[in-house]
C-alpha cells in the first residue's frame, strides 16, 4: 500500500477514451458488480453441469449443503482480502492468523475452559490484533504489505504453534452453535454469517464513505493525499478488518473440523488471492468487487469438492485446476469485450 | 573425536570437563515439526538427552511440510558442516535424502534411519547401508484394518486415504489396509491422497461420502487426516454410520475414540522411536553395535 | 518599493519573505498581497516557481522560509483539508482526479453525503449535476467513472469541484490548459462573479490575452522571484513579457533562427512573434508531395468520418470543440486506437496496415500524446531516459549495448536545444515543471525523426517564450519537410502556425480552410455546425 | 549586475538541464545498485555475526561452501523473478516449472537414457517452453499474469506428477559436472553459473536495450506503447527468461540432491518473491535491481541455516524468520531516509 507506490496513473491499462467511457463501472450503480461477474457464473454453471454428468452423485442437495459448510472460513478471509487489495495492498498473513486465532480459541476453551463467547472474542481480538500491527508497520515505515505480512504469516504460524504446543486440540461439539447444519436449511450458521458478510462487504465497498475511499486510495493513494484526506487511518482500519476476519475464519474453521489445527490454512493465502483476482479485482487496486469475489470462491470450491468425488488422482486434479483457473478468467475477458462490442 | 568407551551414564558424568570435547554431537532430523507426531518424537528426544546430558549433545531439526525434500537435504548438509557425530533421520522421501546421507557417511557420520524406511533398491544403487530403527508399517495398517473388518460384512465398501505417496511408510500403511480388507472380503472402493494433511483429508473425505452413498469406512493412514474425516462424516449426516480409523494415536483422537467416532489408531510410540534411534546410534559409535534394522513395536488403540 | 502603493485596500492573504528550495532554491524571498474582490494574476515562465507557490498556499508543501497570513491570521495550514478549512480552494495544475470513482464522487471526495456511514447518492449526484452545471457540464451524467472522461471534461470536472464549495480564497493554476473558448469565455463569468462577492482569486495562466481580459493586477515571477508588480493596465504585454524572460525588448533576436540557441525565449521577448505569419515553406507544400492521407476514418462513436491529408512540409491543423473528436483521430491514425473503418496510407501511397503504434512508428509516424503524464512521461526515471526511449537502439552499440556515454550526449543536447529548464538530466522526470515535461516529450520525438508527427495540444501548459520556441521548433520541423498534424484548443496558436485547419464537430469533418480563408468566425461557425455540413 | 534595478535581477540565471547531468540517478549507473543495498548488507552481516557468536560451528569455510551449494536454484530463479516484477507481472509458477524440469531431466536421464546434455538442453527447454506459454496467455488475452502463472503452478506440478509418476526418481552421480564442490574452491560449478547469471542479470537490467524496456513498461506500459515501442514482445520476453531460469534451477536441483523430488520448490515462489521485494524491487513494477535481489537471497539462505545450526525450535524459526525479513526491509528503508537526509 504504501511503499507499494501506486503505479503511476498512465498504467491503468489505458484503452481510447471511448473504450473508457464504455467500461462497465462496477459498484457505483445499483447491482452494477453482480451484472459483471456474468462471465463467472458462467463458468461455474458449465463446472457444475461438466461434474453432474461426470458423476451420478454430485448434482444433490447434499452435495451443495456440505460445500456451503466447508466455504465460510475461505469466504470471509476473502470478503477482508478483496478491501485490501482493492485499497493497493496485500495480505499474505490471513492463513496464518486464521490459524492463531484457532489455537488460542482452542486453548481458551479447553485448556482455560473460558465460556465459548469469552473464547469467540478472543479469536477474533487475536485477529484484529494482528491485522492491526500489519498495518501500522505498513503505515509507519512505508514499507510494502507484502513483506508486513509476509512476516506476519510466519510470526503468527509461529504463535500457532507455541499456543497449541503443535499438538491439534480436540474441541468436540462446543461450537456446534456455530458450525452444525440447521435443521431445515441443511447449512450451517456459520455460512449465513458469511453470506451476510459478502453483502455486508458489497455495501461497504460501493455504498460507504470507507469504502470509497479504499477505491481512492487503491487508484492514486497521492491524489488522495493531496486533497486532503488521510490515507493511513483507512489503510490500518482495512488490514485491522481483514485480520478480524482471518479470526472469526478461525472460529469457522474450528466449529466445522471439531477441532484445531495448528497447520490449518497453510497456502490459504494464494487460494484466497486467486479467487479474488479471479473475481476480477486489480492486484494493483483501485477496482473490484467482493460478490465477483465469492463467485471465485465458489468457482474454487465446486472444483476441488467435484474433483475430489470424481476420483481423480493427484496430477489430474492439478492439471485441470490450472487450466480452469485460466480459462475462467479469460472468459470473463471475453464476455466482458463481447459485451462492449455489442 | 574417538568415541567414549561404553559406560552407562554414571561413569561419564564424572569426566564431564573432558567429557565436553568428546562428548559426541547428535543431530535429529525430522519431518514436519507441525505434526504433532514428530513433536511428540522431539519431546522424548530431548528428554532422554537431558536424562543422559553426560553422554551426548542433541540437535533437533524439522522442516516446514511433509514434502520440503530440499530443506531436509539442506539440513543434513548442514549438521554435516556443523561436525555432528551422528545423524538421526526421518526422511520424507524414501529416495531423496539418501544421496545427501552417502555424503554424511562419507564424512565419517554415523547415520540411523528411523519411522520411515529408505528405499533398498537407492540404497543398494549409491551403495550405502544404513540402519533402520522403526516399526512394520505394513503389519501395523493390517491391524487397524483388522479392527474394522470385524464390524463390516463381506461385500462393503471402504475408502483409504493415503498420506505422502512418495513416503514409503505411506505406502506401507495403504498395503496393510488393503491386506486387511482382501482378507475380509471387504471392497476398497476408492484410495485417494491427502499428504497426511488434515484439510486435505476433509475435502477429500466430504466428497467420498458423496460419491459412494454405500461407504462404510474410511481408512486414513495417519490421525490427522483421520480427524479431517472424523469431522466430514459427522457434516455428511451419516455419523454413526462411517467408521474411521487412523494411525500414530495423537493426543486429539483420544475423545473420539472414546465416543467411537475413530474406531482404532495404531501407537507407533512416536515418542520412543527417536530415542531408540539415538540410542543405538550412540551404541554404533561406540562400536556396541553392528548396523542392522531393529524393529520397534506397533500397538492398536481403541476406545478405553 | 512597488508594493507599498497597495497598502490602500488590506490584503486578504499576504505572502512576507517566502521561500523554497529543492535541489536549488525554488522560491526566494517572495513578498504578495492578495486581496478580496480581485482576480491576481500570477505570470512566470516554465519553472519559474508559480505552482510552488500555489503548493504552499494550499497546504501541500511547507515553505522553508517566511510567513503567510489570511485575514490577519497566520497563515500555515499543514494539508490540503486545513487549507480549505481556513477558506483556501484551489485547481491544482495536473490533473489529480481518481480515475475508478465517478465524476461525483471526485466533485465532493472530502465531503461525501452520508447518513449513519452510507452514502447519500441521491444528495451526493443533485449536488453533482450544481455543481457540474457551473462549468457547463450539465449534460454530463455524474455517475460516469472519471476513467471515461477526456482531459478538457477532466479539467472542468476539477474545476467544478473547487467552485461548488465556499471560499474566501480562490486558487486555479492553469485552469484553461485544456479548454477551447467557449469553456473559457463561461469560466471567466464564473470567476467574475466570484470577484465581485468579494472573494480573492489567484490566476496563472500562460495566456496572455486572458490575463487582460480577466486580471486586475499582475505578478511576475522569474526563477523564484517576484519581479514586476502591478495593475494589469500599467502591464502591458510586452513589459511583462520582459520581466518573465529578464530581456529587455532591444536585445531580441530576430524570430526565425533556428531551433537552437533559446530563439523563442528571446523572440519571446520581442512580444511579437507569435503574430507572425506561418512556415515559410507555405508555397512549397502545396506541391510538395502527399506525406499522410486519411479517408474515411471512423473509430469508435467519437470519429464517424474523417477525411483529409497532409503534405511534407505543412503544417495542418485540426479544429473543434472539446469532444470534437480531435484527440480521438489522431490516436486512431496513430494506431493507439484500432480503427473500425477508413483508409489510412503514407508517402509512397501503400496502405497502411497499423497492428498498433509500433508499425505506425516505423511508417515514419510519431505522436505526442495530449495527457503527457499519462500517456508520454515515465514519471518516476531520469529525464534522459525520458528523451530516449523512441530512439534507445540508436544509442546502443549493436542496437543491444545502451552507450550511456552517448546517450547521455544525445539526451542532453536536445536537452539544451530545446532549452528544457530542471535540476539535471539525472532527475526524475516527475520533479520538472508542466511545461518542461512538455519538452521532454517533444524531445523524444525530435529525436526520432519522423516523417509526420501527430501533435495534440503541443504547448498545453506551456509559457508564452516555450510556445514560441516551440513553435520554432516545429515550424523548423516543418522547413525540414516533415508533415505536421496539429490539435490545438488555441484557435489563435493554430491560425498563428498551420498551412492550413480542419475543423471537426461530432467526428466529422465540418470545415477546412486554407491559411487567408479563415477568419475567427469562420473557424467557430465551423465548429459548432451539425454533422454532415461541410465547406 | 547591481547597477540593475531590483525587478531585473533574476536569480542565478537558471540553468539548463545538461549542466547539471553529473548528478546521481540510483540504479542506472555504475556500481549504484549495489550501493543503494547497503542497507541490507549491514542486515546480512549483523545475522551472520549473531549466529557466529550463538554457534561456535557456525563461522567456517564449510558453513559457507554448504550455503553456497545450496542456493544455486533459489539465485537464479531469483533473477528471472527480479526482472518480471520489474516489467510489473509476476510468476508464480517458477517453484512448479523447477520441479516438472528437474522431472524431465530425471526421466529423460534415467528411464530414456538420454545423454547429458540433450537431457539438460530438454530440462531448460521445458523450463522455456512454460514461460513462453505464460507470456503468450498473459499478453493475448491481456489477463493477469498472477493468475495464468498460478495456473501454470498447478499444471506444471501436474506433469511433474505425471512424469515421474509422483515417486522421486534417484539419478546418482551423472549430474556431478554441475553439482559436486570443485576440488579447491569447495563451491559446485552450479553456484559459479549462478554468480555469473546474477551479474548477467544486472547487466541486462541497467546496460541493455531489453533491461531498459522492461524498466520503462513496468513504470508507464501506455506510455512505452505509444512511443511506438511494442510492450508485448518485451513481456513475452521476460516470461520465457524466467521459465528458461526455473528450468535451470531444475538442473541445479537434481545436481544437488542426486534426483528428483516431484514435490521439490513448493512455496518456492513466496521465498523468491520475498527476497526480491527484501531488496528492494518494486511489486508494482518499475525500480529493482538484480544484485540487491541476490542479496535477499543470502539474508534468507543464512537465516535459515543459522536457526538450523542452534537447534531453534520450529515455532521460534518461524517467529524469527517473520521479524528478520520485517526488519531488513525496516532497516533498509532507515539507511534509505539517513542518506537522504545527509
Ligand atoms: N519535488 C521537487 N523536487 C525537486 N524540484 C522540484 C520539485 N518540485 C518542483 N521543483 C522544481 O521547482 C521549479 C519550479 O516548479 P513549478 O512547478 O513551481 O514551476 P511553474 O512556475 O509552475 O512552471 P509551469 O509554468 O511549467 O507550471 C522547477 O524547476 C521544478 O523542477
Ligand atoms: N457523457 C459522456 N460519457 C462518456 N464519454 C464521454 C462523454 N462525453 C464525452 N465523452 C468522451 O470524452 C471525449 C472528450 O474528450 P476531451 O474532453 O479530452 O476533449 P478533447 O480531447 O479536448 O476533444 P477532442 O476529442 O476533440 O480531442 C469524447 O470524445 C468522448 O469520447
Ligand atoms: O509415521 C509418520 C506419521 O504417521 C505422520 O503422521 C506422518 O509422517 C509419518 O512418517
Ligand atoms: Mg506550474
Ligand atoms: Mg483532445
Amino acid at each position: 500500500m504504501t511503499g507499494l507506490p501506486k503505479r503511476w496513473r498512465g498504467s491503468q491499462p489505458s484503452t481510447s477514451v471511448d473504450d473508457r467511457a464504455q467500461q462497465a463501472y462496477p459498484g457505483m450503480r445499483g447491482r452494477g458488480a453482480i451484472r459483471e461477474s456474468t462471465g463467472l457464473v458462467l463458468v461455474l454453471v458449465l463446472l457444475v453441469a461438466l461434474f453432474s454428468v461426470t458423476s451420478e452423485h454430485f448434482l444433490s442437495r447434499v452435495t451443495f449443503t456440505t460445500l456451503a459448510n466447508q466455504l465460510p472460513a475461505l469466504a470471509v478471509i476473502v470478503v477482508g482480502m478483496t478491501l485490501v487489495l482493492i485499497a493497493g495492498g496485500i495480505d499474505l498473513s490471513v492463513g496464518s492468523v486464521m490459524a492463531l486465532g484457532a489455537a488460542v480459541l482452542g486453548v481458551t476453551l479447553t485448556r482455560w475452559q473460558w465460556p465459548v463467547p469469552l473464547a469467540l472474542s478472543a479469536c477474533v481480538g487475536v485477529g484484529v490484533l494482528a491485522g492491526l500491527v500489519n498495518g501500522l508497520i505498513t503505515v509507519r515505515w512505508s514499507i510494502p504489505s507484502f513483506i508486513v505480512t509476509l512476516g506476519m504469516l510466519e510470526i503468527a504460524r509461529g504463535g500457532a504453534y507455541v499456543a497449541t504446543d503443535s499438538r491439534s486440540v480436540f474441541v468436540g461439539s462446543a461450537l456446534d452453535g456455530v458450525g452444525a447444519p440447521l435443521p431445515v436449511l441443511g447449512v450451517s450458521p456459520a455460512f449465513l454469517v458469511a453470506a451476510l458478510l459478502v453483502v455486508a462487504g458489497e455495501v461497504l465497498l460501493t455504498r460507504t464513505v470507507f469504502g470509497r475511499y479504499l477505491v481512492a486510495i487503491g487508484t492514486n493513494r497521492e491524489a488522495v493525499r493531496l486533497s486532503g484526506i488521510a490515507p493511513a487511518p483507512v489503510e490500518v482500519a482495512v488490514f485491522t478488518l481483514s485480520g478480524a476476519l482471518a479470526g472469526l475464519a478461525g472460529i469457522f474453521h474450528v466449529a466445522y473440523l471439531e477441532s484445531v489445527d495448528p497447520n490449518a490454512g497453510i497456502g490459504l493465502e494464494l487460494s484466497a488471492i486467486a479467487a479474488v483476482v479471479i473475481g476480477g479485482t486489480s492486484l494493483m487496486g483501485g477496482r473490484g468487487s467482493v460478490v465477483a469475489s465469492f463467485v471465485g470462491v465458489l468457482i474454487i470450491v465446486v472444483l476441488q469438492a467435484g474433483l475430489a468425488q470424481i476420483g481423480a488422482t493427484e496430477p489430474t486434479k492439478r492439471i485441470v485446476t490450472g487450466l480452469v483457473i485460466i480459462t475462467a478468467v479469460i472468459v470473463d475477458a471475453w464476455r466482458r469485450r463481447w459485451q462492449k462490442n455489442r | 573425536g574417538q568415541p567414549t568407551p561404553p559406560s552407562n551414564g554414571s561413569s561419564a558424568a564424572e569426566s564431564s570437563s573432558a567429557g565436553a570435547a568428546v562428548r559426541p554431537r547428535v543431530a535429529l532430523v525430522m519431518k514436519s515439526l507441525a505434526n504433532e507426531f514428530f513433536v511428540t518424537m522431539a519431546e522424548g528426544a530431548k528428554q532422554h538427552q537431558a536424562a543422559h546430558q553426560s553422554e551426548y549433545d542433541l540437535i533437533v531439526n524439522g522442516i516446514r511440510n511433509e514434502t520440503d525434500i530440499t530443506q531436509q537435504v539442506a539440513l543434513v548438509e548442514q549438521m554435516v558442516a556443523q561436525g555432528v557425530q551422528a545423524i538421526v533421520i526421518a526422511p520424507a522421501d524414501s529416495r531423496a535424502l539418501v544421496p545427501a546421507l552417502r555424503r554424511a557417511q562419507q564424512h565419517g557420520v554415523v547415520v540411523v534411519n528411523i519411522d520411515n524406511k529408505l528405499d533398498e533398491a537407492t540404497l543398494a544403487d549409491a551403495g550405502l547401508r544404513v540402519p533402520f530403527v522403526g516399526p512394520d508399517n505394513r503389519a501395523g495398517a493390517r491391524a487397524v484394518g483388522e479392527v474394522i473388518a470385524k464390524r463390516l460384512g463381506r461385500g462393503d465398501a471402504v475408502a483409504i486415504l493415503e498420506g505422502v505417496p512418495t513416503a514409503f511408510n505411506a505406502q506401507q500403511r495403504r498395503l496393510g489396509f488393503e491386506d486387511a480388507m482382501r482378507a475380509a472380503g471387504i471392497r476398497v472402493a476408492a484410495v485417494q491422497g491427502a499428504q497426511w494433511e488434515q484439510d486435505k483429508a476433509n475435502t477429500v473425505s466430504a466428497a467420498l461420502l458423496r460419491e459412494h452413498p454405500d461407504l462404510k469406512a474410511i481408512l486414513a493412514s495417519n490421525d490427522s487426516m483421520a480427524l479431517g474425516a472424523a469431522a466430514a462424516v459427522r457434516q455428511s449426516a451419516r455419523a454413526g454410520q462411517v467408521l474411521v480409523v487412523g494411525f500414530d494415536n495423537i493426543a486429539a483422537v483420544r475423545q473420539l475414540l472414546d465416543e467411537g467416532r475413530i474406531l482404532a489408531t495404531a501407537d507407533q510410540h512416536g515418542d520412543q522411536l527417536a530415542v531408540y534411534g539415538i540410542e543405538f546410534a550412540l551404541r554404533l559409535l561406540r562400536k556396541e553395535a553392528a548396523p542392522e534394522d531393529r524393529q520397534t513395536p506397533v500397538d492398536v488403540v481403541t476406545a478405553r | 518599493m512597488w508594493s507599498l502603493p497597495d497598502n490602500v485596500v488590506p490584503a486578504l492573504l499576504s505572502l512576507r519573505g517566502v521561500g523554497k528550495s529543492y535541489a536549488v532554491p525554488v522560491l526566494t524571498g517572495v513578498d504578495l498581497d492578495f486581496r478580496a474582490g480581485e482576480v491576481h494574476a500570477l505570470m512566470g515562465a516554465n519553472g519559474a516557481g508559480k505552482s510552488t507557490l500555489v503548493r504552499i498556499v494550499c497546504g501541500l508543501t511547507t515553505a522553508d522560509s517566511g510567513a503567510m497570513t489570511l485575514a490577519g491570521h497566520p497563515h500555515a495550514p499543514g494539508s490540503r483539508r486545513a487549507a480549505e478549512d481556513a477558506g483556501v480552494q484551489v485547481v491544482l495544475q495536473e490533473l489529480d482526479l481518481i480515475e475508478t470513482l465517478s465524476v461525483a464522487e471526485n466533485l465532493f471526495l472530502t465531503r461525501l453525503p452520508h447518513r449513519f456511514g452510507l452514502l447519500d447518492r441521491a444528495s451526493l449526484q443533485a449536488r453533482a449535476s450544481r455543481a457540474l452545471a457551473l462549468v457547463g457540464l450539465e449534460a454530463l451524467d455524474p455517475r460516469i467513472p472519471v476513467a471515461a472522461l477526456g482531459v478538457g471534461q477532466r479539467q472542468l470536472v476539477e474545476i467544478a469541484a473547487a467552485l461548488a464549495r465556499d471560499c474566501r480564497v480562490l486558487v486555479l493554476d492553469e485552469p484553461t490548459a485544456a479548454l477551447t473558448a467557449p469553456e473559457v469565455e463561461r469560466l471567466f463569468a464564473h470567476v467574475r462573479q466570484l470577484r465581485d462577492r468579494g472573494i480573492a482569486v489567484l490566476y496563472i495562466s500562460h495566456r496572455m490575452e486572458e490575463i487582460a481580459g480577466l486580471a486586475d493586477r499582475v505578478t511576475v515571477l522569474r526563477d523564484g522571484r517576484v519581479v514586476g508588480h502591478g495593475a494589469v493596465a500599467d502591464m502591458p504585454r510586452d513589459a511583462i513579457m520582459a520581466l518573465m524572460t529578464g530581456i529587455a525588448p532591444a536585445q531580441a533576436l530576430p524570430v526565425e533562427h533556428a531551433i537552437g540557441d533559446t530563439a523563442g525565449t528571446r523572440a519571446a521577448a520581442t512580444g511579437e512573434g507569435r503574430l507572425r505569419p506561418g512556415s515559410g515553406a507555405q508555397g512549397r507544400s502545396a506541391t510538395a508531395p502527399v506525406a499522410l492521407r486519411v479517408e474515411h476514418l471512423r473509430c469508435g462513436t467519437a470519429v464517424r468520418d474523417v477525411t483529409f491529408e497532409v503534405r511534407r512540409g505543412e503544417i495542418l491543423g485540426l479544429s473543434g470543440l472539446v469532444g470534437a473528436g480531435r484527440t480521438e483521430t489522431l490516436r486512431a491514425i496513430f494506431g493507439a486506437d484500432r480503427p473500425d473503418a477508413g483508409h489510412i496510407s503514407v508517402a509512397d501511397g501503400r496502405p497502411l496496415r497499423l497492428r498498433g503504434p509500433r508499425d505506425a512508428v516505423r511508417a515514419g509516424l510519431g505522436m505526442v500524446p495530449e495527457d503527457r503524464q499519462a500517456h508520454a512521461l515515465l514519471l518516476p526515471q531520469s529525464i534522459r531516459s525520458n528523451i530516449t526511449l523512441a530512439t534507445l537502439r540508436q544509442v546502443s552499440r549493436a542496437r543491444t549495448w545502451v552507450d550511456s556515454a552517448l546517450e547521455r550526449r544525445t539526451a542532453g543536447d536536445m536537452a539544451t536545444r530545446l532549452d528544457v529548464r530542471g535540476p539535471g538530466l539525472e532527475h526524475r522526470a516527475e520533479v520538472l515543471s508542466g511545461g518542461n515535461q512538455q519538452k521532454v516529450v517533444l524531445a523524444r520525438w525530435l529525436l526520432r525523426e519522423c516523417e509526420v508527427l501527430l501533435v495534440d495540444e503541443p504547448t498545453r501548459g506551456i509559457d508564452a517564450g516555450a510556445t514560441l520556441a516551440i513553435h520554432v521548433v516545429l515550424r523548423a520541423l516543418a522547413a525540414r519537410g516533415t508533415a505536421l498534424v496539429i490539435v490545438s484548443s488555441e484557435l489563435e496558436e493554430l491560425m498563428a502556425l498551420c498551412d492550413r485547419i480542419v475543423v471537426l464537430a461530432s467526428g466529422r469533418v465540418t470545415g477546412s480552410f486554407s491559411r487567408g480563408e479563415w477568419t475567427q468566425a469562420s473557424l467557430m461557425a465551423a465548429a459548432f455546425a451539425g454533422p454532415g455540413v461541410t465547406s
